[in-house]
């Protein structure tokens, strides 16, 4: 099938929407289960974007924003799956592959936005000075209007601009290559929790990391529930014996400066 | 924190304590202050983060507040320009304590201390629980129906989010009434609280890698009756899901070499496209 | 079939020596698992006083007497589940819904005794100061009795003398009725565990609670000895832990002490 | 316990560790002590609760104590009618204990004052260790046997009890073998031996949730092929067990607020039904 | 089959090598799934010589020469498992059992060593007070000779010229009997853990014995690596900790030093 | 170890801090000392266990450093022929070590007694990591591949222990360059390393004793339909593997009630061979 202009459109607004939520962070609609979603909505095969929505969501686990870095993004990568998957037929596992160059290119524009946003700082530290809160608020319109419109205009683009081009890309793939995309799709994830762990991991918490890992490897369940149960019983009785050894450390101080007075005293 | 800041707040606390406080700000503000605070990374930029967007979301109070105070109200906005990163959705709670503070007209530096002293700890802590735990569980059960083509899935993980985007309305009446007392709580518990959200996240993340990194070699060594398969006989005899352990580790060394993240996407797809092309994944 | 008046008064003789052991707690025959089984040896249908006595056992898991409570009472509850199965070729899993009115009969008999024993107390004083051992003992056996006899009348009259109504009541139950009844019976322990929980409970221990739970729940096994042998391990743990924690606890209070007679000293 | 008994105890030890002390009663007595300690529930109130059956059970051994002291005979049932509750398998190394000290003539307040320290911690630790774990295990494991018909799953059960009423021989002598040196491995280890056993017995008590409270829901949503069954596709992919652990819970609170239990097995009936006849179970 | 002259003396030769290395424990050729190997080459029979080698290593897991002892010795078992199973056509687990007289002799002569060779002491002594260092490194050569030379005759003499009986007792085992060495090949490991545990359990180590065992138990895996990697978690939380509480007692011993410093001052 | 001592050894470590030290031997010699390690267990006798070999593997080191000190290489062969017992993968750092010690001319009683302090913690440690954990794991993986003829299955066993020999080398160095820095580390944590290595062995072997060691029933119990397999039916729902567990502890039972070990091998067959002609196993 053939992305129409009307599906291209509503394409864009849709990224729109996603896109302004992708920026705050306020309902999650970014995340590839909704956004692959809705666009199967409206391409008319719901069925395709609730199944592509599940295997992205998976593939893009782990791969978070936290602490402010810009992961590729997600919004694009949840359209393009979907729209790469109904426009060639491909399987929603090897479209995530293919979408991944769309998400990196959102990605990056991301990611000249926080770097280029800086130049709005003298300007907000002028009414912040001025007290002038009219002026303050209307300006913290205009990276969300960048923001908002860079998102529709990048899917519009890449969904229904590039269709052709992306049509032939995609047909005239070997199979190694279709594989290929696939298992990267399976794999990446790895990156995201490398990531994490770069910023979380101490050498004192290797041990969980490993029990978290062992046990989801010996009892596989459709979720990390389980595992995060047992995180939540480590973590609550390290709780209760943190809060005793900090009691115990109190008194050790309290003990240590009284001790110290008295020989000043003496 | 300082010492003498503590002893400051301190003071604050005693004040507060004895009589019921005659709240300037209604319930229904209350409330909308919680919304606004999905505000606060409207203007992100790497140079200060949420700071617009944090001002700008509590900008209304403020007015209320300095109504007839024109400097009041420089000094806080001025103030609240400055660097400020934590956990989107802790911020009701922080949100509506500060907001006591400034409504009592507690002494700037102390509000300020406090806020630099609070946010990063909270950061760890908020990132611990809702990126990592939250996420992949809500994501991971949804997914795993949606996989099935069941439209139960995103509306499962989106009931949730809606879930947490209403909770912020309760966390900012929290953050309001228990005011200063807050402080002790989040004072005393907060590196407690942060290591213990550490142990936490760092179990569920070990569990994600586990479930969500796939790898699997298709290599066979020897031939014939006494063949083995690498992936099946070897790998998974030792123990499974070794190869998603090692390459997560191979990544984490990486970046811990200054890597930019973006490589190892390139060289996730190279091995990928590699490991396929020579058929042994 | 029907209950002989040999049957029904074999089952009250029964029920007199399983209530009296309900009743000092010594040999635990009280628990359904035994009263089911000699039930059925009585009513000459070994085999299902057995299979109903592993039914029943599990469905009054939980339900203890710990500190001085009464759940609905397990003799009467294992004659009436037998009885019931076998006169009116219900299931087992549907009688023991059925058999719980005359279970929580027995109970309340039994949480009135608990209550109004009490009235023996003052006799019990007087020959105390008195010294009269001889009285003292003799004034014991009343109490126990009382409970004899009540256990052995309350069944006669359920098994035997109640069967004809019952079998109507049975055979005319609709099947959603039975269904019910039979679900029940798999709910039941929840009242036991959540009235344990009550008593047992501290925030401290949440974390244990959890990880019983997790562990049953990922590795079904058919008993719960391997949840057991976890909860030992962390105990164990724990009871070393908190033997060298007190120590350093009895060090610092004893320095705390010193310091003080030192200051006071100076 | 007050500094004052303790040190008293102490005395006490230290005569006691002198010399091999010269019994009163045969080794066939203690036995029998052990076994009538299972008529401390005899009168059973909930006014004085195992006081008259405690006191019924140990008075021929009073009686020749204070053979020629009838004052002493007196004195010492009354002292033994107040209000005692413990775990009954316990009993036996108490009942133990106490009779050294009585043949010691120990003074009566001590020996009341220990009464009093010793009897509540081990009514937790004996519930755990008796009701929590061996009951359930015991029944578990003769109940899955049973329930295919083999008498050999009452038998089985019946044996463990048996075996648990002979250990009140042993436990006996223990009890009174130890003497007051039993005091010390009890008061040093009482506090701690609670937590420990509330670990074990909520560990278990967990377990038991999962194992023996059933309840499946058999409603289907969507219809066709994209239809999911709502116990199998979604509350089981959440987690096994998520209905009983929050039923459980959901009776838990209602008796923290102070619901009558009755009306808790009212509840869970009238649920069964109206989930029976609905046929959403 | 029955064995040559030539591979007798080849399995003397590699009796030698290995006999060298379990002397040494160097490469740790010694253990039976490389001796069984090496023996199933020789015989010209690898694949029997493999499948032996596994099954035997498992029989003497546990078996360890840690702390000086001396177990039943792998070399010897090795090769006349593989001797057995070949020349007589037996199962390798019956094999196992038979070829354990083999190893308890070698066993026995290794024992003597350890005491014998308190002999040469005197005579190290002297030339380490006389400095002469050629003589000592000299010296040295002869207990392993003599090691290595006792391997190479007990193996031959086991291997070559025993074979004929033993073909005989073989031959003329009963099922029963045949069934009972597989058996105690199976049970065999036992010994060897009684052993670690008579030296390493102490009460404080006994919830991780259980919790190894439980989860080995609960969840079969092909190895104990998952046990290991649990016992690696308990170990490196409980080193964290003890680091920390090491350094609160420092501090207390710290504290009641300088305490009774000053009360000596005053 | 004496509080004399240490000072000295204190003394040692800040000389050896000031400067880089211009060592006497070359890389390829600390090498060497890797490979002789090996050599340690040559004249085991019960009387000196590792010393005359110990002694045998540094000589030639030795004799470099008092090329020209007749006296000191008397001294220190002297020395080194006392008892002496550890964890030979371990004996690498520690000669290298000594072997820094030596060359500065350090006090022989320090290193005598640092020696002493050493070597007995590092037998256990060694034992725990070297023992119990690698060689079960290893040898249970390589022969869970053997038993199906696969020659992987020696083969990756054969390379896990060629990378242990190769892995003295580096060790070597290690402890040559660390120099009595090693000290610190292993005596500020050979307690707690002892501690944790018993917790890391002690779960091993009871995942060994649950994986290995294999008993199992055949007796049925009853006829007919009623009729249960004692195994399966009984002991393995109670628990698993809970005859080699008791098995085991019988043997344990027996070692400490000083048995021969022997006689626990004989105890094993006739068992086995009991078992097996009554038809019960
Ligand atoms: O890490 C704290 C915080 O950093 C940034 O502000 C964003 O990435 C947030 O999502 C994150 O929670
Ligand atoms: O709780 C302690 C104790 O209380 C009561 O005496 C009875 O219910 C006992 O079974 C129980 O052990
Ligand atoms: O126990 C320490 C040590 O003792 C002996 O020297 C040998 O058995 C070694 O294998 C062992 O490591």
């Amino acid at each position: 099938m053939t992305i129409t202009l009307t599906q291209g459109i509503l394409i864009a607004v849709w990224a729109m929407i996603a896109g302004l939520d992708c920026w705050l962070q306020a309902f999650y609609i970014f995340r590839p289960i909704i956004v692959c979603t809705i666009t199967g909505l409206i391409l008319g095969d719901l069925q395709l974007g609730v199944i592509a929505g599940g295997l992205t969501e998976l593939a893009f686990a782990g791969l978070t924003p936290a602490g402010g870095t810009q992961p590729p993004n997600t919004v694009l990568c949840g359209i393009m799956t979907v729209v790469i998957a109904a426009s060639n037929n491909t399987a929603p596992t090897t479209a995530i592959g293919l979408s991944l160059p769309f998400a990196m290119l959102m990605q990056y524009i991301l990611l000249f936005y926080y770097s280029s946003f800086s130049l709005f700082m003298s300007k907000f530290d002028k009414y912040a000075e001025e007290g002038d809160a009219k002026s303050f608020k209307r300006l913290n319109y205009i990276p969300l209007i960048i923001v908002v419109l860079s998102f529709g205009i990048v899917a519009f683009l890449s969904a229904y601009a590039a269709q052709a081009p992306m049509h032939q890309l995609v047909t005239s793939m070997p199979q190694w290559l279709t594989h290929g995309f696939e298992l990267a799709g399976g794999i990446l994830p790895a990156v995201g929790f490398a990531m994490l762990l770069k910023v979380m991991l101490k050498p004192q918490y290797f041990p969980y990391l490993l029990i978290g890992f062992v046990v989801a490897s010996m009892i596989p369940f459709s979720n990390v529930l389980p595992v995060a149960l047992i995180g939540v019983v480590f973590a609550m009785i390290e709780y209760y014996r943190s809060r005793s050894d900090a009691k115990t450390e109190a008194k050790l101080k309290e003990l240590e400066t009284k001790g110290d007075d008295m020989e000043d005293g003496i | 924190m300082t010492w003498k800041m503590v002893s400051k707040v301190e003071d604050v606390k005693s004040d507060k304590k004895d009589g019921k406080k005659k709240s300037l700000f209604t319930n229904h503000e209350i409330s909308m202050l919680g919304i606004r605070s999905n505000l606060v990374q409207a203007s992100f930029s790497y140079e200060r983060m949420h700071a617009p967007g944090w001002t700008w979301a509590q900008l209304p109070f403020w007015e209320k507040i300095y109504k007839d105070d024109k400097q009041g109200l420089k000094d806080v906005m001025t103030d609240n320009m400055e660097f400020i990163n934590s956990s989107p959705p802790l911020y009701p709670i922080l949100m509506g304590l500060l907001l006591t503070m400034e409504e009592d007209h507690v002494d700037r530096t102390t509000i300020k201390g406090l806020k630099n002293a609070l946010f990063g700890p909270m950061a760890g802590i908020g990132d611990a629980i809702f990126w990592f735990t939250i996420m992949p569980i809500a994501g991971g059960i949804a997914a795993s129906i949606a996989k099935n083509g069941n439209v139960l899935g995103p509306l499962l993980f989106f009931a949730v989010y809606v879930f947490l985007f209403w909770s912020r309305i309760p966390l900012a009446h929290l953050g309001y009434n228990l005011g200063t007392r807050a402080i002790d709580v989040i004072e005393d518990n907060s590196k407690i609280i942060s290591h213990v959200a550490s142990i936490l996240g760092l179990t569920v993340i070990g569990g994600l890698i586990a479930s969500y990194v796939k790898m699997s070699l298709t290599i066979n060594i020897g031939a014939g009756n006494g063949a083995i398969n690498l992936q099946k006989q070897l790998l998974d005899k030792i123990f499974p899901n070794i190869l998603p352990f090692a390459f997560v580790f191979l990544l984490y060394w990486l970046l811990r070499k200054k890597v930019n993240p973006i490589w190892l996407i390139v060289l996730t797809f190279v091995l990928a496209i590699v490991m396929s092309a020579l058929g042994w994944m």
